[in-house]
């Protein structure tokens, strides 16, 4: 990890956070983990078509803010959102079921892999054009203050988003109607194929930014799912309580190329290995271990989750493809495509 | 039933909507305090407050973002774009989430919300302040589509638009809001979808929307009074939905088809009902379809050349007099 | 004649004018170190040089704005949007500012420059990375739309694009960068506005476009061999310039004109076509005109779902048996 | 003005900048106040069709730089370009007979009042849609870069620009390319009619913005011609000599509405005359009688100049509408418009 970025890194602060939430964050993380290990066996086995955007190695900002958040509370995330549709409950079949065109899959085969949506668990879509969702989110946050729900949007976006302008147009609204909204850049030093640092003038493409948008920089290993926790509780319940937007910008690293065509050539030798030694999963267990929590019981959330894991593949695989039929329902309210009488 | 102007109809659907529904909320740039640059919307922040009715910054992408994001979360916003050239601005917000976001989630999102925009020539703003562009939002799957020509049409059409589960873009036109004519008073809902037919005639039936209504009207007068040719008029008022049976049952009755369109040539909403009278109306034709449209070139500012460019009652009734005779 | 992919092709393309002329530069998002995330412009970078080739952050309005500014003053640059799905974020500097500035100053600006961009579906990739958009660009004055075929038109209309003194967009068909065809070697420069008539029938006229035209030979093969059907295929290759003479020509030795789209039905270049077609070559129709399209609906990404929404092969033979017969 | 901003106010250094520069200094800005003042005369009249956008009490800003061009330079403006058009030596009648929508108008009547371009003189164009113009102007930049001429692209708008997503895209791409890129954003404190810190996160909306590019943070009084000049002299010379762009904020304010159709009622009781007695002529009439320079050669420059617009109105109005054939030249570069064969 970049060290210079801990000049202004948040530590996690020595606060408890007590054992039932640990084991969450790592329950997530594994849930995580091992959902998008499957995607990309699946992939292997040819059964996900089209594209598809993992984020093995990112977990701990999708655990972090999946455990602080209140059920409804709204996530908008992109393409890379296996993980964030998941961490707010969305049923692993829906997922891989969408991955790979079935029926059972959250969109039933219609949106694909790039716009998992589950709006009864508050994950509000993912969105495939880069930066459009940040002013959506910014408009679920409104919708918020003006019935004063204190419900918070989340919105999880690259490095290389802060780069478009729908994301300053995002920024200055929200901050400009104080909406209970928060922005979190997960920096994985890459857009597609092209470092991050080479399009980018400042070195914080989000933190840096901040200030140009009267918010606060901050920036978080985003590798740490304590420090992801406690950022997001405290940016979250301030944006409930009326206190405005906020910024986050979170360091971190994906382990598989962007999408399911890329290699990751393009990377500098060793970096990746660094990074695997920065694992959040075998941090966060490390961690856990160290702190006493025995091994059997993260065994068992292993096992737990591995077995779920399987359970919604079977589904999955069971699910037959949408019906043809339903090529032309729901573009219009009325479940219908109908242009003309 | 009052006199208004259509600018003043504006004014009064969007209020006849927000006191009907407290989740109704408007947003856009100078629309609160200043009510408006085409003062459209004077008296709605007096009347529902800085709360509804909000200034945005030049932020296109910001307020249509904001719309949508409300809507799928249960208000029903109004967004204006002030210029409808401005819609290219934020056309991802338009084309590609807006428009597509309902079909992708398999219904899971609504998104009931209307973008009203100013549409059209005759202001002699430039090629980047008075393009007609209902043609482009035509083009999206997933967007209704709605320009009144008439005042009346104008309050209904957009009541009924704020009603609407599905999103609506709503064009103004520039040119008619100083126009006057008769408003039903107390809650007045139109409904989407319907194309009105204007007047009979039995030898061409045409076609045209918002400003070119009142040009068909004035050329079909014409025709009638000085060449004997008698005309059917309809005004679509609505591309999406479209009323193709209004249609296709008054081409069939006049066995020809002039559309008269302002947007430019290609691709236009004329020629998409062009095609579809040559498909399911072939056999009832009785000669060339006859397509209208401002040229394919961007809108020219000097008087003479806009008007020139912008389809005339002389130029209707020259057209209509070679080709349909 | 060498054989090569279409992908390879548009790389040849690049080079030949980059050889040849170095104003040419090229600038996108991983075109250069990467050599495009379509593998289309591989080994420019490495020929060129970085000052030629330029990888640019995600901001698509500065790269177009930039590929603008930098043709005004003497460069003739070529800009890479990935997917033309993302026309909709720059959508302004395409139609409001590269479209319109030489007809709003008069002729005082030029704007030789080409945006290239992946266009159309069968990857699987849903609503936002699949459309095929041709028809909005059809709809702008100004702007030149080519969409080839052929790894040999790629090669040949990219370099007539480059050459060209007016901005051009040009849609490559995601679907067909596989495809192998034979690419004339050395300098080889084609010429806008042309369509191509691929082979000749005489019961119906099918007009398509890049990926269409394949399948619209096909189904001509097969309604042939099959039914005894026998149609023209014209490859349109230029939506602006329209070669409309010889899709006049062809319709009218055949009595019959099918389109067949890849983009959603409305106001889709297909009716721009049928509407010329429906007043020039009237009286020459021996029936109705028809367009195949995609549905009017944003485009699903499950293989059935998306295979059943784009014209395919059996419906252009069921819709001419059906409707041609 | 804003007493506020002094904070950050660069003060015009003591350089003594020699009265030749001075007079012609005041020289332009006494041809754009006349022009424009001469420009809402004919729009009294009805002569001027349409709508126009005057820049009355921001000429210090035209003025300044356009001193300080060199005649190979570009500039990039809005709407309310007519200053700048003329500030590089386009014509008074060409300007003019543009509003009046004649044949003798710097685009023969296509362009209209929002479009003034005069390509001999460097004036690249004015554009109508906010931001679009920003991208543009790094272009041009990125030209001279790529050619090694050395010419510098100017490019002005309003504050309320600094909202829009292409104002972002452009200062991060010209920060990045390093491209000799001045944008200048004249803070006439409103955008139509909305006060622009009632819709923007941050005091100064170009400045406080500068270091999420990388960049210097500027702020100049925009109505004190010396501040503008050596301002403008400074930083153009950096970026002719390869020292990448500049975001320069300057502090001014428009005597008269947004457009023609605006008598500015918006504007608290008292704020215009406060920013009356800062005329940008006014007080450079008064700094060049206090450094000893006779009030005959300003009266010389006044008159001189008054003649001139006298002269430009005279050939505007007798110039003809432009003709009906001219309306399908030069849609292409052939001349023509045609679309089909
Ligand atoms: C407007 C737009 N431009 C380009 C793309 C293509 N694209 C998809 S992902 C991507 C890289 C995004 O990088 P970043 O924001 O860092 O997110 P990450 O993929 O690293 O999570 C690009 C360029 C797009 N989807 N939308
Ligand atoms: C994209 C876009 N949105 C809105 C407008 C309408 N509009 C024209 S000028 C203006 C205000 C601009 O304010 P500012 O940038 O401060 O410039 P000023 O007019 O004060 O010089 C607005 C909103 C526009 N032309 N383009
Ligand atoms: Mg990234
Ligand atoms: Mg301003």
């Amino acid at each position: 990890m970049d060290t210079n970025v801990k000049r202004k890194k948040k530590e996690a602060p020595a606060i408890d956070i007590g054992q039932e939430t640990k084991l969450e964050l790592y329950r997530m993380q594994v849930d995580l983990r091992y959902c998008e290990k499957r995607a990309y066996d699946l992939f292997l086995q040819n059964l996900v078509k089209g594209t598809s955007h993992l984020s093995l190695g990112q977990e701990a900002i999708a655990a972090g803010f999946g455990v602080a958040m209140r059920p409804d509370d709204w996530t908008f995330c992109t393409y890379r959102g296996h993980a964030h549709t998941l961490a707010r409950g969305a049923s692993m079949s829906g997922v891989l079921g969408e991955l790979m065109g079935r029926q059972c899959g959250l969109l039933g085969g219609k949106g694909g892999s790039m716009h998992l949506t589950d709006v009864a668990k508050g994950a509000m879509g993912s969105y495939a054009i880069i930066g459009a969702h940040l002013p959506v989110a910014a408009g679920a946050a409104w919708s918020a203050q003006y019935r004063g729900t204190e419900q918070v949007a989340v919105c999880f976006f690259g490095d290389g988003t802060t780069n478009i302008g729908a994301f300053h147009e995002a920024l200055n609204f929200s901050a400009v109607w104080k909406l209970p909204v928060i922005f979190v850049c997960e920096n994985n030093l890459y857009m597609e194929y092209t470092p991050i640092h080479t399009v980018t003038a400042v070195k914080h493409p989000a933190a840096d930014r901040a200030s140009a948008y009267g918010l606060e920089s901050i920036v978080v290993d985003g590798n740490d799912a304590d420090a992801m926790y406690l950022t997001a509780m405290k940016y979250i319940e301030r944006a409930r309580k009326g206190g405005g937007p906020a910024l986050i910008e979170a360091m971190t690293y994906r382990h598989s190329g962007h999408s399911r065509a890329d290699p990751g050539k393009y990377r500098p030798e060793g970096e990746l290995d660094k990074w695997l030694e920065r694992d959040p999963l075998k941090m966060y267990r490390e961690r856990l271990l160290k702190q006493g929590i025995a091994g059997a019981t993260l065994d068992d959330i292993e096992a737990e989750s591995m077995r779920q894991v399987d359970a919604a593949t079977a589904t999955a695989k069971a699910s037959p493809p949408p019906s043809i039929d339903d090529i032309e329902k729901n573009v219009w309210a009325d479940g219908g495509s109908a242009w003309r009488n | 039933m009052a006199e208004l102007t259509y600018r003043d109809a504006v004014a009064a659907g969007i209020a006849q909507e927000m006191e009907r529904d407290e989740n109704v909320v408007f947003l856009g740039e100078d629309i609160a305090a200043a009510g408006g640059v085409f003062k459209a919307t004077v008296g709605l922040l007096e009347k529902f407050g800085p709360k509804r009715v909000r200034d945005t910054p030049i932020s296109e992408q910001a307020i249509l973002g904001a719309a949508m994001g409300a809507a799928m979360t249960g208000l029903r916003p109004i967004a204006e774009i002030m210029f409808s050239d401005f819609l290219a601005v934020c056309w991802d917000l338009v084309a590609n989430e807006i428009a597509k976001t309902r079909y992708m989630t398999n219904g899971q999102i609504s998104l009931p919300l209307v973008i009203r925009t100013a549409n059209g020539s005759g202001s002699r703003f430039g090629a980047q302040h008075s393009q007609a562009v209902e043609n482009w939002a035509m083009a999206i799957p997933g967007i209704k589509v709605v320009a009144p020509a008439f005042p009346a049409d104008v309050k209904g059409l957009l009541a009924a638009a704020v009603r609407d589960p599905d999103p609506v873009l709503f064009f103004e036109q520039k040119s008619l809001y100083s126009m006057k004519g008769e408003v039903p008073d107390g809650e007045y809902v139109d409904e989407l979808g319907t194309a009105r037919v204007l007047r009979r005639g039995k030898d061409c039936t045409i076609v045209a929307l918002a400003s070119m209504v009142h040009r068909a009207l004035d050329a079909a007068a014409f025709l009638e009074k000085e060449h004997g040719i008698s005309c059917t008029v309809v005004d679509v008022r609505s591309l999406v939905p479209l009323d193709t049976q209004t249609i296709l049952a008054e081409v069939a009755l006049t066995g020809r088809l002039v559309t008269v369109e302002e947007n430019p040539r290609l691709c236009g909403w004329g020629a998409e009902i062009a095609s579809i009278v040559a498909d399911e109306c072939f056999w009832n034709l009785d000669g060339p379809i006859v397509r209208i449209t401002t040229p394919h070139i961007p809108l020219p500012s000097a008087d003479e050349l806009e008007d020139h460019a912008i389809p005339s009652v002389e130029r209707i009734v020259r057209e209509i007099r070679e080709k349909i005779d």
